[in-house]
């Protein structure tokens, strides 16, 4: 299982702040996460779309479609931040 | 070093004074607070909704600082974040970077505010007239960042 | 826009709060306070004298902040300058500069400071175990505001 | 006449921090004025010397050898700042 976290923007067009996930055996890192994702359709294929401005963190570093994802990682995505 | 995510309002002449008696090599206290402004973009701005990403937001802020460190001579530091809904004129962040020199306690306290708009895990939501909307990263905020990177 | 030259102690709470309540557009504010150090060029310090020049202190020092606002977007801005007899860990001067964006603050809030130490008129008189001595003028202080002039 | 005044190390080791002066029929500028009181002698010699770090403002402004002095004026002389 993964933790898997949606923030601000994407939190309410997924509708879900937080959800646990059975990784699927093919997914091996957060690019490819990240096409699983949006094969869920609707808010998801808009959300996750390649094109979308989209950030992300493994286990609160910020990561890359590279990052490798294994078993117990906590993951967020998130639009591009506006705090200060 | 200190880092602090909160609700509430922030005292600044009780942190920088809390910081000065602590240490008396220090002679230049360099800080910033940032404030909501009542119009973004064109339109007035009624409430302004800070969500944050906990645990992270802590993590990336020190790393910040340690950065800060790395390059600066800082004799202390502290970051305070506020969340939750603010209205204009309240205040949002405070930034104060204590050394021994005032050329490093700016250098380093402006490093840190460049970073924290660009890296550090917060999100802003502003209601206006129009409704709620998330407000966008600003491009001159990537560019002030990058600034640092050579 | 504001000039204080005073002996009593200065609250940098109070006055940040005086700036932002009277401008919604104020977004960012930069500011400085100086500290009276224990040690300086290796010996200790005991107490710190400060003399002034009265009437070209307030003249000069409002003079640096009409070029700071030639140069940037300044809304308000506030220097406080302190004189008489300090001890380490006292608070010397203070610098506000608010803002709309930070840049603009971070930016004249350091100008103006650069200033004061090299072009308005204070005289810092150090007590140390080897009795009373003005202190010189540092050479970086110079070079610190000759950075502006290009 | 004119208004002289002495500021940090030049008032304690000239013993005036003011003065009155009437004004020297020779005297057009803050250079020329400057020689004419380094001829005092003792003290005054050695802090209006030539070489000696000293700044000036007349009517509290800057100001160098060549600005003009004239009746009326008040005229300062001063180490170089360290306030801040």
């Amino acid at each position: 299982m993964i933790t898997l976290l949606y923030f601000a923007r994407l939190r309410e067009s997924l509708g879900t702040g937080r959800e646990e996930l059975a990784l699927p055996a093919a997914v091996k890192n957060l690019g490819a996460l990240r096409v699983y994702l949006a094969q869920r359709g609707e808010a998801w294929a808009v959300e996750m779309a390649a094109g979308r401005n989209l950030r992300a963190a493994v286990n609160q570093t910020v990561a890359t479609a590279d990052t490798a994802v294994t078993d117990g990682d906590e993951v967020a995505f998130f639009p591009p931040v506006t705090g200060g | 070093m200190n880092v602090r995510v909160q609700e509430q309002d922030f005292d600044i002449s009780a942190e920088i004074t809390a910081m000065r008696s602590g240490n008396p090599k220090i002679g230049a206290i360099a800080s910033f607070v940032g404030v909501v402004r009542d119009v973004n973009d064109g339109d007035s701005v009624a409430t302004m909704t800070l969500e944050h990403y906990p645990g992270m937001t802590e993590k990336s802020i020190a790393a910040i600082i340690e950065q800060a460190r790395g390059r600066w001579e800082v004799l202390d530091a502290l970051v305070v974040h506020r969340v939750g809904t603010l209205k204009p004129t309240d205040q949002i962040v405070l930034v104060i970077v204590a050394s021994t020199h005032r050329g490093d306690a700016f250098a380093a306290c402006e490093f840190i505010m460049d970073y924290l708009k660009t890296q550090a895990p917060f999100w802003k939501k502003e209601l206006t007239p129009q409704g709620g909307r998330w407000v966008d990263a600003r491009v001159t905020d990537d560019k002030a960042a990058q600034r640092w990177e050579k």
